[in-house]
């Protein structure tokens, strides 16, 4: 097996002594505890790499909702997450999430810029895996997050501001409530809450958030009185097919094993994406008289979303009746900040925080696969699911809400009033999504 | 010479090409543009709302021809695009006071 | 190893009851036969997914083809797919297909609502994977069968008809055949009829059913004395770049091992999707002087389809002289049916039906690896691809003129005409594929 | 264990004997090495069907970038090349590439048309995982090489000469080079060079033939006075996102195996593609005041090139060094060629030609983990590294100069005036990109 | 009767629109155009290069009208979307001979 | 006044701008057209067909201006477009009443 070479170094280093100093150190890695096992490692790669392209396929369904002046600015806030948080989760991220436990809320440095992290499996970690493998898993996890965020911004963010929010939020916000739920030290974890593959740490997290980024950002210039429509729903869609794609290594990988959960993983998520898709399609039939494209691709991804905490311990039927809860509550949430009027631009609030929270109570209800819910005659489990929504909800809000303040006095928050009328992809990037 | 500028019910496109180019010898010009009139819009729906869209697709045909030809093409015109329907469009007429063929620098008349 | 629970009733439940139930009922699950194997298990896993792209790169495939205005339409019989047949298939749809045998013909309601259907494998369908994922295998199958379908109502038909003759037709056609050929009892199965991945029971009864709705719909108007032009062929051309990329989890999947059988399967269908798109565009060079891009693209689909039922039978040599024959073969049909005014607007007849006919016929001259075909002296099973063939064809072509008479006699199978105008975006779903 | 049967052939058969004998005939496959573990093929089946989804990723990644009258012909450089490399490789480049070593330089005519490669492992080639799975991956390296060679011929090459140039380059510059660096008898593998994944044998002999094609081609009319913009963007953006995706199978697929390799060579390339794209867009934002969206991507590309050749030798932190090299350097190479008024359009040479020797020379630097690099103390691999790129460099350069001044004089490389004002899509292919 | 056809900023469309309805009475048509004038385009990056981009995107409005209503059109129009930067745009009055309406080939000011 | 309505090879488009830059004090507004005279369209192949598209893409360029300028500008776009080729285009010249500059209200030459 190679050997994972890595340096004795505290904590980081400049990038110019990383230059020469980053191969050339060489510690033990922690004591091997399993074998690895080819098939979960086969099933963890490719899961891997399946909610990596979820990162560009919500590129995709935020960027089409967009009008095209802004269809990069949208894109880019996607994007750049991937390159940003790829990058803070090696060098300190995965540190603080995963990391050696303090007080049950949060890791430490001992484990920045992956030391400690190597090619063996960690027994809490998957165990039949590399632990660099769930390392990588994990990094698209919080890659995707402050992207989810976006769609609360769109059309009126200043790009500079953005950067610096995410990898703040992510640090400060992302990381804490990670550790809480999935680290074996959090005190999440340890009260048995459960969240399969990112409720509360990621939909919750980040749906909440976006609703106060929405309200402390405020309306973009001719909402809700002009209408505001998508400038290519077909992106749309296709963004909504990746993500559907995708969220199978997103759920079912997080079983961390090619085993009978993954299956139960897998099944639920298609089964709720899939009756969440036709309720949110059918009420926009009911109410609006058509059954709209974008209904169906927003159901799904709602659907999606709530399943996500109850993925591995739900039944097939209990997955279709959470997707139908799912695209229910979720739509309901959508109007409501409508006429709130409350500029949460591509519904961030209203598909990841409520949807999310949703699947986490839904999750207490009717957890039946190796773990019990209220249904099952385990009402703790509810009790212990509400108390973990509701942390991730209050420390998600305040930390979110300082953070921008904090934002809002040193760089700015929004676009001026040019800027915004330009569109963001000449303003912020220098450049037009179309030509001729 | 005048100038036709007719604005007209896309689908009907195809058909008023193929009409003009039974009576021969006239060019066109074509864009899409879009339309405010009585014909009313029709609403879209987005997410959590409703929204009135107020400017139909249509297609604007230009036509540069000699005086003479003018009401020959204009009953043309209506005659093929016309449904009896609101929306049905316009034609637009006036002056065109010269004509440049750029290729051979004619102009008048021989220019269309 | 995680239990399974699920209920002992019987049939249905109404959506509240199931609510509640769903969850809180217990039966053990059948026997276990052998033990997951995780390889495996990834395999199929990973597969699944790469099937379930399949539907949303069609959307793109046939949304590319049509008018701007009928793209949302267009994309949404494919996405729709996903959403009802998901939860046909979960409810009764495997149960009919793959549950236990009555007469060959058909299953049961025994397994109704995934009853016996667990996380141990089955020894029938995989042997070392979860069952559950076997069922989630195929559900991918059963999604994108009535999906190609739409191809041929393309621009013209009603939305709520739509869905209405996809969920009666999958289990009225689909479901059926696919018991025939797949479940051990039924009685094609038992013939020794091969079809590796489908050829008969997903691109036969589909593209033959193709043909008889687009008789039965009449053309678009407009057709063919006006050019009916794609609107954007680099979406047609993603689209077939995304169903390529699928298809390996299509036809290798279907070996339901991560083994030398799905090696063999995954070259045969990388061959023959070559030969047959150079195929194609050749014979457009030749015929029409320029070497198109939407027959290079036809092409490969056409090259999957025809090998879909071979793909573990043969030799990469095999696989590349499938695919010229699925080419040249699939772009007559195309021909044919545009000299004979037949409006299959997306050419589901000429690339499904009749390229999975090829392929079927194929699979009795070619099989050599693991069984014989007529080249190995195998006569007689040339004789049962014939026989399951035609089976395939009468039946589907059979039972969807009957369902189409009804559904024209009561819902109606055509927008009307200023609907059709308008284009399906609009009239059906009230949105607009593009704006600023 | 499936039998794989093959004739007794020699050399090529025309394709009508083929038709007939392709099936027919019968030869015992190599002696079997060792039993096909599950998990490794498991990851080396999805991993292929990863890779392959690069090319329709490159397609839009090019296509985006060109006018919109081009966008056919741009996609189609890449979808073809699927096509005609997919039969090169099964029929004699595989053969020539990977068969039995003649003199270090080129493998030879016995494993034509895949005599000889079967379902069983081959000690050389992976060892776990069938031999024909083997070479399907590596076929998907052959496929997508010559695509990225496109780049430099973009809006002016004529279609016929692509097609010619791109079957002969295969097989006299990629299976050679190709040989010297993966065939044990390569003189290059002798030597002990370095090449996880394809820097020098897929990046550096394509990016660098680029340079002389779009030295030999010419300029694009217009260029550089007139702005040539790019039509859509986001097309790019997307495509850079499948690349970033099927990249994982490119390099933890190059592993072979589900091990920790794969999961080191997954890290490394995900922390290059991240810190490369970071690179690029803040270079951009320092020198242009604006960070682009195009610059993000082609920095993310950058990384991914640069990464290649080092991805299973390297830490994390490495990689992430690697990354900002590879974006930096790879800028600066785009920059030059600008000023030089080169007009290699879509930057083929800046990013693969100079990315894959950045990244072939610090595999030499960095290499830790299974190898020893300049870092570690070991001079000698950096030197073994510098003659490996130095030979792949020359070699490729020289066949290519004289392979475009053949076609030259021969067929013709650009289309006439008319036809690129008119752009390749009508005059290549008799299509347009997008209508109504 | 005259053809107003006026140049303005796209996002003062929706303005644009409300303000002609409520004085009433105004069909229209309009289409995007690309102009230059004094307002100075602005720069885009591609890859090696920065480019000038010395078109902007700007809406094109046309209304026909009776002689009597243009002033009152005009000021309308000038009121809503002036913004008193470079670049607000302009309009072009020109003499329109006659107007048809298509559906019910009325001529003149009945058709408008 | 007179307005210059001219019907271009896209392709020139760069250089129009650049000549009519060169003569200084012209603004314009240009947008996408597709135009049917004497030059033949192209055919397109679809699926199982061949279809002639008739109408092919053109540019519109349109300049208002001082009646002293029209020739000195009709002339130097028929030198900077023309190729000698059918399908070179044509240039409209009518006569323009009034222009309003919406920025600061004024009217005529002034305005333009
Ligand atoms: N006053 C006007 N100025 C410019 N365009 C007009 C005017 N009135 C109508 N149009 C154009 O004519 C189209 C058809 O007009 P509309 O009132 O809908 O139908 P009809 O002429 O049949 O009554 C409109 O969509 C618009 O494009
Ligand atoms: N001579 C002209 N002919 C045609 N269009 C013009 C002319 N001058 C200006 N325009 C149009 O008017 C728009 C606004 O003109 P500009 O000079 O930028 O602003 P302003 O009128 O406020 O000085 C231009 O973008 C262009 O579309
Ligand atoms: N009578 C006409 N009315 C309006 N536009 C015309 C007319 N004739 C030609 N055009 C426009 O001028 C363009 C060039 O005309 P064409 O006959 O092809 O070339 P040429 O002027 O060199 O003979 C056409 O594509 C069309 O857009």
């Amino acid at each position: 097996m190679t050997t994972f070479m890595l340096g004795k170094r505290k904590g980081l280093l400049a990038p110019a002594a990383l230059f020469l100093l980053a191969a050339s150190t060489a510690l033990a890695d922690e004591a091997p505890t399993a074998p690895i096992n080819a098939g979960d490692t086969a099933f963890v790669l490719c899961a891997t790499a399946l909610v990596l392209l979820m990162t560009p396929g919500l590129a995709l369904f935020y960027g089409g909702m967009v009008r095209r002046k802004n269809v990069l600015g949208t894109i880019m806030h996607s994007f750049v997450a991937m390159a940003i948080i790829s990058v803070q989760w090696v060098l300190w991220g995965y540190a603080l999430a995963f990391g050696p436990d303090h007080g049950g809320l949060i890791g430490g440095l001992s484990w920045v810029g992956l030391r400690h992290v190597g090619g063996n499996p960690s027994a809490a970690y998957g165990g039949t895996i590399p632990h660099l493998l769930f390392m990588a898993f994990q990094s698209m996890f919080a890659v995707i997050t402050p992207a989810l965020i976006s769609g609360a911004m769109a059309e009126r963010i200043k790009f500079k501001t953005y950067i610096v929010f995410i990898l703040l939020w992510t640090t400060l916000v992302y990381d804490p409530i990670c550790h809480w739920v999935w680290n074996p030290g959090g005190w999440l974890f340890k009260r048995h809450a459960l969240d399969f593959a990112g409720g509360t740490v990621v939909h919750m997290s980040s749906g909440f958030t976006a609703l106060v980024v929405a309200l402390m950002l405020g309306r973009r210039r001719g909402f809700p009185e002009e209408p505001i429509l998508p400038h290519n729903l077909p992106f749309t869609i296709l963004g909504a097919g990746l993500l559907w794609f995708g969220w199978f290594g997103f759920n079912a990988g997080s079983a961390l094993k090619a085993n009978d959960t993954a299956a139960f993983a897998f099944v639920a998520t298609n089964s709720a994406a899939a009756s969440a898709a036709l309720t949110w399609m059918i009420l926009d039939w009911v109410f609006y008289k058509r059954p709209t494209a974008l209904g169906a691709a927003s159901g799904a991804v709602a659907g999606l979303v709530a399943i996500t905490p109850a993925a591995g311990f739900v039944t097939p039927l209990s997955a279709l009746v959470i997707g139908i809860l799912g695209g229910a509550v979720c739509r309901q949430a959508v109007q409501w900040r409508t006429r709130r009027r409350i500029d949460d631009s591509l519904d961030a609030f209203g598909v990841h925080g409520v949807g999310g929270l949703t699947g986490a109570l839904a999750t207490g209800l009717f957890a039946s696969v190796g773990e019990k819910g209220l249904f099952l005659g385990n009402a703790k489990q509810l009790l212990e699911q509400g108390i973990a929504a509701g942390a991730t909800l209050v420390y998600a809000v305040v930390v979110s809400f300082i953070l921008l303040k904090v934002l809002d006095a040193t760089m700015g928050l929004r676009v001026d009033a040019r800027e915004e009328f330009e569109g963001l992809d000449l303003s912020q990037h220098g450049e037009a999504g179309y030509s001729e | 010479m005048k100038m036709l500028r007719c604005i007209v019910q896309p689908y009907k496109m195809e058909d008023l090409r193929a009409a003009l180019e039974d009576i021969g010898g006239v060019g066109m010009t074509i864009y899409e543009v879009k339309g405010h009139g009585r014909q009313k819009g029709h609403k879209e729906v987005y997410r959590g709302a409703e929204y009135q869209v107020s400017f139909l697709p249509k297609m604007m045909v230009e036509v540069a021809l000699p005086d003479e030809r003018v009401d020959e093409v204009v009953e043309k015109i209506i005659q093929t695009v016309r449904t009896g329907q609101i929306g049905d469009g316009k034609i637009f007429i006036s002056d065109l006071e010269e004509v440049v063929r750029i290729r051979t620098s004619e102009r008048g008349i021989d220019a269309l």
